[in-house]
């Protein structure tokens, strides 16, 4: 799996993108968010807010409930400020 | 009447040239057009600005402004719906979006103009970045952004 | 504000150029542009249009586009406002109209630029008489255009 | 006082402008139509839908009680078509 951070996301954890061999416990969304959490302190600031975490799945946006499969590509990034 | 609209999506370091937007537009064959340019401003309160940094996410940018596009095209009986949006370092007075709008009715083409930049605002994967003479941040969203979408 | 906002108004049977119109609103200062073009539109169903010509009120056209853009200049919180109107005998794809509004916030733009073109289209003193394949004749003043007042 | 007309109501006329000595029994707009009314068969048409017709005195638009004075500028013209 493909996991990409945008803005000040991507700061906090320090890379932009990174692979990820599916856990068998991550099912969805959400259960991606708690794993990625664990991953470093970075991780765990940049995912912190659970309200201001905007995730894209294969390139649309995503609810914490949609299911994920180890072939998609997910972003994370705060609330967009384009315009 | 998505069939019948002329959508055209641009995403890029470039700048664009409004002139040159509104006359593709007038081609389009409808009488009624309605644009939005959007330029970077110092915002008088707060320290200088120096310079805004707009980050993306390439791959899903244009699908996703398209998306907003084709929604306006479902809406509202358009001739063509025009999308520009800079990324990259901008400077004051540099552009930053264009969004054009033509229709054979004025309500149609302003109200498509102002769902589109609404939706984009909202719904688009750019991020700013500002510059100013005392150090950098990440722009907040605003919630009168969110708000602003109740009325579609 | 009406003391901070520019008003630009022009009325004349010579064109006008969008894209000049629009640099001379970005040089106001603030950082959202709304715009209006209306052009001559052959409307499809009916003979074939050849010209529209514009009559109009000389002495009351000017200060009446002027109240008008004072009017939406005390409303929002505006940088500039631009009313470009032409009066005489115009063929299909010529220029009519240009209403161009800047404001620091993009729905301010907009909802001037749109109330603007709403008053234009019920106070200004302008006629329109169509001459098509089958003869000439005054264009009716449209109900949705009285309509379209009560939103503001 | 100057009267002047616009667009159909011009061409039914037969005149852009024309200058009137006010009648004493004029007092109003609405005063001034009937008179106007009875100036010509083509007046009378110009005028006839009260509905239809749009009053500028002084080039501010009028109601049919707007009191006149013998120095205004009184225009008849139908509902606009520009923009």
């Amino acid at each position: 799996m493909r996991i990409r951070y945008f803005a000040w996301m991507r700061e906090h954890t320090g890379c932009s993108e990174e692979q990820l061999a599916l856990p068998a416990a991550v099912l969805t969304v959400s259960d991606l968010i708690d794993h990625l959490s664990s991953v470093s302190d970075g991780h765990a600031l940049a995912l912190k807010n659970r309200k201001t975490v905007r995730v894209a799945v294969n390139l649309t946006f995503a609810a914490p409930d949609t299911p994920l499969c180890d072939t998609d590509e997910v972003a994370f990034f705060p609330p967009v400020t384009g315009g | 009447m998505i069939a019948a609209c002329k959508i055209d999506i641009s995403v890029g370091e470039d700048d664009f040239d409004s002139a040159v937007e509104l006359e593709k537009l007038r081609s389009a064959g409808v009488g009624a057009i309605a644009s939005f340019t959007g330029i970077v401003r110092d915002e008088a309160t707060g320290p200088a600005l120096i310079a805004l940094t707009l980050e993306h996410y390439p791959e899903m940018t244009t699908s996703q402004l398209r998306k907003i596009a084709e929604q306006a095209a479902d809406r509202w009986q358009l001739g063509a719906v025009i999308i520009c949006h800079r990324v990259g370092r901008l400077l004051p007075e540099d552009n930053i979006v264009f969004v054009g709008t033509s229709s054979a009715h004025r309500k149609a083409a302003f109200d498509a103009c102002a769902f589109i930049m609404d939706y984009l605002k909202t719904e688009a994967p750019f991020w700013k970045k500002e510059e100013t003479t005392q150090g950098t941040r990440w722009i907040d969203a605003r919630i009168s952004d969110d708000e602003a979408l109740k009325k579609w």
